[in-house]
């Protein structure tokens, strides 16, 4: 990969989602030592409501530094899907999870619907750990990051005591794509 | 208060209990603190459990901090 | 962990941190503040870190009892840090002019926010551009430099602080929230790999001390309270003793002098960086989280075969005059864009209209300026 | 029964900002029904507050509102009360807005006796800036700016407003919610400053980092309804039997004078004696 | 006696006194205020005169709050003032910037003094005239007016007033220490010779109100709290119904709107006196008491055979442009005076300095410029 | 026998600018007295005042000393003490420094016992900007901006400092020239912030404007004298007859932690207790 | 006389001296429709230590508003005559109390030295009336404002029940002028 | 202090009391409230009456708010 690449987590308060993005940045940056930038929506919007956290993952210097025309959206509920859907670049891809988003509009992008945070109750049994989940369906799906280098930024930042369940949500996520049925819809928007 | 779907009306003779979904925000308070036990949390939502245990000592009403739940007397419907 | 090392670190954090690691990198051991977005990481990650390190931290009532708390570490020998947003930064006003008139170094972070007022607590914004020059009362030159990566949050506030010990006066980190909150790499470097400067002190006897004594420089040595030096320190109009006058003429002169200390120095506090200024006929003048854009409008620019530049003040106050003056003139247009409605054009304005025509790009709304936007204004300044 | 809020509510702003659980709703219920009780004429009620989450109850009342800087409530109330005194201007503030920021305004204000109504809900944390530590937060607690427990000692709000000079001073909790209506209707019936002090929760900004106390906001609320004790059960208790407990009821009342209505001595003497 | 009278009174009072009677013939009915020399004296007249006709004043605890009470009255529909000096000035600013966004009508008034803080307390200045324009965060647009004489303390304050009720929005009176406290006479004009403005009121019902409704002009009318139109003010950015908003594009579109309403009808607003420009090769462009010694310097001038000629601009924020390009395009010279080390002379710098050389003749240390100074600039320009 | 002022005196600085008569030179002199008594180290001390007559203080006295801005003098003495824990920080200020434009540093300071020495001088008005009503000024009381008599009541500085969380808070007046000096020993000797209330005349810009109760400075002396009662002598005394008393003395004592001493043990936790 | 005149009124805080400036101005601003305009000194200067009042009277527009070269000085002190009479203007005048004025030095200007206090004291019975006299004097000897305006003046700010002894104090001013040696110097300064 | 010409010295063998003429502001506190009426005013300045009479109490000294006034043993010269 070369260029930038653009990846926004969506999805509300709690979901850890911010966290997820700088593991993912931090994954990009310090271990794989491409450059990343990683923001998220603060304010009313955050409270409660809508979280987003973009991730921005590039070989060269990352000038303008917000998410304008995504390559990924994941989206964890159904109004982080209808919100950003449509900032979703041509070509795209757009990961949300089966039990949240039930309302799914096709466009000019891939569709990969994945039972994500199923996966984290039943598998892992923690609903928690479902942005850890999603962070290996996406590396998995975009190989944007090393495994290697997802793991090691993983493991700095889990909490003492928790590295074995969050290890075991990343590979479950690895899992859920390598195993998921893809739509891919070519449209023509 | 507009009757709209959101809004779930649970009525005896003596009681309505009147719970505004939308604004409902689970923080369990109206449950915790019903001294009849009337109310209870589905999911992240208050509902009357058993409306005729209500004593209308409108506690629920009075704290809850959404203007979510309402207590008024029965129409008698 | 904060604690000067032998290697560098990489870190993936916030500007904010970043600002906070910068600090005590350069030795910062006091900070006081009051909280406000988009700044309060700064404050908070500080908390944590400055009694790990023997340093202490204070959250105050208010934003101005903060500033002249960090004024009195100072003069107690601390460097010292406060960090605010604009009404925060309005409110500090006062204070941060007795610290100009005092010349007592310290560093003042104001992330910015869209105002006026309460305005977008949330929402970026590059509105206290001119407050900074100009917000107290009364001619005082001050220091300000605009960081406009995570790394840059580092290493200006590292520089802020060595400018401050060095001139003997306050500095501004202008940030915005953009680039306090949005994370980076940072690469920390060891100690000792970035020079630290501290305030010079006095050589005399302390019976002959004079606070401002400028015969050997504009900036005067500087003892610590407690020292042994038992010295005055007033926001009056003051002599070489330290001592208020109104001697007309005095303090005419003592005014000048602190212009002079700064403005004749320049070249020891400029700082700037180009992008593709060479051959420039479309000159771009962008700071902090803009400028980033601006680059990439510049990229763009260049792919679309129009040479365009971009000219980034890091240091904003003193203002670049001259180098500004140099590539307007050599410019067919300047384009100015600035999350505003128009602050930094007055500036350019100011020393480069004569030479060429200037155009802002403006957003007032909490919103970022996108490469798009800026890539339009610079096509239409072509066009014209 | 059933009270109907929504003659006084800005219905399409609801549902409100606050979080599940917090205790500034219930205040906002309390200071309705008391409007309504005090039978106060919806269009000469002014309600002004600061900066905060409590400070964005304004926005769903249906009065005058004015919603102004961090810490200032006080000093713009007071504008709004000199310069028409028949209007009934009402505060609403935080405990960081009061007494950090605005605890100059806050002693003054209450010094002037003038006519406002003040409600302080204190939470013991700044809510809306994401937890620091406030001037009411107790020693030890963990706050994003404590994260080595708090060692900067909290106010009595209430004990600092009648050594300011307050004529009526009034405390409850968000637990006793009907308390709070009653102790703010007796605050419109004192001419003059009235503070009413209600302790509530901010299980978000605050409690969330206390584990150890509170497990959910429900916590919060039985540990306010464990504390309190009414002030009239506490005369001729011990000290030591009042440790850890938050004295509830009407603190402090003593009339005095009103500051408009003393004003309007002084424009009747200035209108009569003349001097050069 | 203060009451508005049938007939016109002569008096021989300060510039401060005349300042507050203008006030009371504005209509204005409260005062609220903190005591700072050299301003002193505006409130010890009005709380003496206000409570005669049937007014309030009242001593705050601070200038924060002061200001905050000015504005409080106002949204009550009384006509409000402050008045204050340099370091009230700095803390006022928070509470002007939400003035500015709440669009609430107020004057301040702003007698300079030297600074920077405490600065020297009886000293005349003139530093705080960009602060005017920019001492507050984020972007804001402001009307400042200066008077030179005792009679225009009493009509510019006045005017600012009536500018300030017109265009819903705060305006600064930035006179200085000399024009404040010197006496001279004043002709307070009878009852109705001057026009007095009040605030446009809507027309609607209270059920329709919208307080920021622009659909009719760019400045909305204004109910009074307590008329029946039950309004939301807020410092938060917000829409035409007053609630708050982070839509960025209504945001950016309301602070075009609010820089529109002031810039877009200047002609209402400027407000400038002319000596000699006719055939000026020098153009001296002054403020205040400085600009009465420019006065007799260009009096000293012409008798010396030297074409000078003074551009005063009277009101000073938004600054004259136009004119002063037009002035300064036929001139050979500019010289500005000021009682600072060179802002007023930034400005016109900014709109000039492409046409023609620009001096600065400066005084920081408390005392008047002299016409002799002036002279001196003059003629050194003209030898250039 | 006759105390040596000049050893902390910048005699070069002397005569002071009050005015004949003024009280503030004898609340200078009890200091010094006290400073000495104590044997306070020289170098160690920092004077720290705000804007005002008294603040003129620290001007004249050969310390470390620092002359700030109107109101702020404790936040400027906060930082200092957090700097340096080791130095004496004594805070100079006026009633309007203070309690005025101050009172919110004040209170905060009281609150959070951080180790401050401060005097205030209480002289009922701004004495520097011409004899404007101060937020002690009584009622009643003509002054330059109150010339139909002072509506606005005034504060009890010392009962606000009490509540606010002072644990040690005395008063005295000019005329009681030793017990100043005392009641500072004292003051230094609590660890923590201490508050020494000092009521002085200004007849320059208060007494004369009020001649019917003062026909020169000696009448406010006198009145100090006689309106004074030693607060050990009010115990059991009805209200009544203290009224337009003023007590004096230590008003109340009730040790507790240092902020700066509580503030090393979070160094010493955070120095050991070591999260991510 | 037409064209600029400077007075400069210098003594100590408490000679009312301020207020005689106020009277001369007024007098020939309001009531000889003249121009008028006076200043005094502030801050320390003005505490307990020197004070002045200046007074520039004018048939045209007065611009500059300071004294910056003196028509006229009256001192009241020895302080105020030596620190101010180097700015008297040559061929001006310099009215002093032989009483508090013991060390004058000559220039060229016009020197008149008036018992003003002692009058003040002996022939009115109150040394706080030294202000009146002055300003009697100084009409008597200048002519700057018409007897009739400077009479209007200080009864309209005479305080009431002080009006008879005023006038006698201004009257005892004039009378002063009117028997005084007047002591010529012609210098060559 | 420097014993200038200012500085005026009154002493027996009990007593010594300096006057700092320069200093002395004449405010007449000393005179006022020394209980032995040892100081009188003399123009604008204090100055001693009756050496004699001074018990040596040191109020004097205490209330003087200008350094104008010292109080200590005579030297017996
Ligand atoms: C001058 C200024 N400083 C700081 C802030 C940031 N700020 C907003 S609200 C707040 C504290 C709110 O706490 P509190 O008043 O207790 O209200 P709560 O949110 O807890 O209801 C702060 C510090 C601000 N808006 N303005
Ligand atoms: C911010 C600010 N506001 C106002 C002033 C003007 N000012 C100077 S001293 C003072 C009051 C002084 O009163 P106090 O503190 O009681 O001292 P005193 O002069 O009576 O000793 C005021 C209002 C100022 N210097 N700065
Ligand atoms: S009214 Fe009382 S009993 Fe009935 S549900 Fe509510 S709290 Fe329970
Ligand atoms: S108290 Fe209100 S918001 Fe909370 S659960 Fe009950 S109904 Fe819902
Ligand atoms: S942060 Fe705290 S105070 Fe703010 S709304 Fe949430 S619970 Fe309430
Ligand atoms: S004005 Fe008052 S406080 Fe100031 S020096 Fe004079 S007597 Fe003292
Ligand atoms: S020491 Fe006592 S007795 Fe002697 S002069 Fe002084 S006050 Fe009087
Ligand atoms: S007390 Fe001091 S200043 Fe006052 S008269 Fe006596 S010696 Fe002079
Ligand atoms: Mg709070
Ligand atoms: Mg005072």
């Amino acid at each position: 990969m070369s260029g930038r690449y653009e990846i926004r987590l969506g999805g509300s308060g709690g979901q850890g989602l911010i966290l997820a993005g700088v593991i993912l940045g931090e994954a990009a940056a310090i271990h794989d030592g491409k450059n990343a930038v990683q923001t998220q929506s603060y304010g009313p919007e955050a409270r409660g409501g809508m979280s987003k956290s973009d991730v921005i993952v590039s070989n060269e210097e990352i000038d303008y530094p917000k998410a304008y025309r995504m390559d990924l959206l994941l989206a964890l509920t159904q109004a982080s899907f209808s919100g950003y859907v449509k900032d979703v670049k041509p070509g795209g891809l757009v990961v949300y999870d089966t039990s949240l988003v039930r309302d799914v509009c096709e466009g000019n992008y891939r569709l990969v619907g994945i039972p994500i945070v199923e996966t984290a109750t039943r598998a892992i049994g923690k609903s928690m750990v479902a942005n850890v989940v999603s962070l290996g369906a996406i590396v998995e799906l975009t190989g944007i990051v090393s495994k290697e280098a997802v793991e090691k930024s993983l493991m700095g930042r889990a909490p003492r005591g928790t590295e074995e369940i969050n290890r075991r949500a990343l590979h479950a996520g690895y899992d859920l794509v390598k195993n998921a049925e893809q739509k891919t819809t070519a449209g023509n928007r | 208060m507009k009757n709209r779907k959101h809004i779930v009306i649970c009525e005896d003779a003596k009681t309505r209990i009147t719970i505004n979904r939308k604004w409902c925000k689970g923080c369990e308070i109206c449950v915790e603190f019903c001294p009849q036990k009337t109310l209870l949390m589905e999911g992240d939502k208050a509902v009357v459990r058993d409306i005729a245990s209500c004593n209308r000592c409108m506690l629920c009403e009075l704290r809850c901090p959404d203007f979510a739940i309402e207590v008024s007397e029965g129409t008698g419907r | 962990m904060t604690e000067q090392r032998e290697t560098r670190r990489i870190r993936f954090i916030q500007g904010n941190e970043a600002c906070a690691e910068g600090a005590l990198y350069a030795g910062c051991r006091f900070f006081a503040g009051y909280p406000i977005t988009p700044s309060s990481e700064i404050a908070e990650v500080l908390g944590e870190k400055l009694p790990r390190l023997g340093g202490r931290f204070i959250q105050m009532e208010d934003e101005i009892a903060a500033m002249a708390a960090v004024i009195g570490a100072s003069l107690a020998g601390v460097k010292s840090l406060t960090a605010t947003s604009g009404p925060g930064f309005s409110l500090k006003q006062e204070n941060i002019g007795y610290a100009c008139i005092t010349e007592v170094p310290c560093v003042i972070v104001n992330v910015q926010r869209g105002g006026p007022s309460t305005g977008l607590p949330t929402g970026p914004a590059q509105a206290d551009i001119l407050q900074t020059r100009w917000g107290t009362h009364g001619d005082h030159p001050i220091i300000v430099v605009t960081p406009s990566t995570v790394a840059e949050m580092f290493t200006e506030t590292v520089r802020a602080f060595n400018l401050s010990e060095k001139f003997r006066t306050p500095v501004v980190v202008l940030a915005d929230e953009i680039v306090g909150h949005m994370r980076e790499k940072l690469v920390v470097p060891a100690t000792g790999e970035i020079e630290i400067l501290g305030r010079a002190k006095p050589a005399c006897d302390p019976s002959e001390y004079r606070p401002y004594d400028v015969s050997r420089g504009d900036v005067p040595p500087m003892a610590n309270f407690g020292e042994g030096y038992r010295f005055h320190v007033t926001g009056l109009s003051h002599d070489a003793t330290g001592f208020p006058t109104s001697d007309a003429a005095t303090v005419h002169a003592d005014q000048v002098r602190m212009t002079r200390k700064i403005y004749g120095r320049l070249e020891e506090i400029e700082k700037s960086e180009e992008t593709e200024t060479g051959d420039a006929e479309i000159l771009l003048v962008a700071i902090g989280s803009t400028a980033r854009s601006a680059r990439s409008a510049v990229r763009l620019a260049r792919e679309r075969g129009l040479r365009a530049g971009l000219f980034r003040p890091i240091t904003l106050w003193p203002f670049p005059d001259a180098r500004v003056r140099d590539l307007a003139k050599k410019a067919l247009a300047v384009v100015v864009p600035e999350m505003n409605l128009g602050q930094l054009a007055l500036e350019v304005e100011r020393v480069a209209h004569c030479d060429v025509p200037i155009t802002g790009v403006h957003s007032a709304g909490g919103e970022a300026i996108s490469p798009a936007q800026i890539l339009a204004a610079v096509e239409k300044a072509v066009v014209r | 029964m059933g009270f109907d809020y929504m003659k006084y509510l800005r219905e399409e702003k609801m549902p409100h900002i606050w979080c599940p659980g917090c205790g500034h709703g219930i205040v906002m219920k309390a200071l309705i029904r008391a409007i309504d009780k005090a039978g106060l004429d919806q269009d000469r009620v002014v309600v002004v507050s600061g900066i905060g989450c409590v400070s964005r109850m304004p926005g769903y009342l249906d009065f005058n509102t004015l919603h102004t800087t961090h810490g200032r409530a006080l000093a713009f109330a007071t504008g709004v009360k000199m310069a028409d005194p028949t209007l009934h201007v009402i505060a609403v503030m935080g405990d960081g807005d009061a007494v950090a920021i605005g605890g100059n305004h806050f002693i003054h204000t209450c010094r002037r006796n003038i006519g406002i109504t003040t409600v302080v809900a204190n939470n013991s944390i700044y809510g809306m800036t994401g937890g620091q530590r406030s001037p009411t937060t107790p020693l030890g607690d963990n706050t994003s700016t404590t994260v080595y427990g708090n060692a900067d000692p909290p106010f009595d709000i209430s004990a600092l407003a009648v050594a300011a000079g307050a004529s009526y001073v009034a405390r409850t909790t968000t637990y006793h919610a009907q308390q709070i209506e009653r102790l703010i209707v007796s605050g419109f019936e004192n001419r003059g400053f009235s503070l009413i002090e209600v302790i509530g929760p901010c299980f978000v900004a605050h409690g969330r980092r206390n584990r150890a106390r509170y497990k959910s906001n429900l916590d919060m609320y039985r540990e306010e309804k464990e504390t309190a004790i009414n002030v009239t059960a506490t005369k001729g208790k011990p000290q030591s039997e009042l440790m850890g407990k938050v004295t509830i009821g009407v603190l402090h009342h003593a009339p005095m004078p009103e500051f408009t209505d003393e004003y309007q001595k002084v424009i009747e003497k200035a209108t009569h004696v003349r001097t050069i």
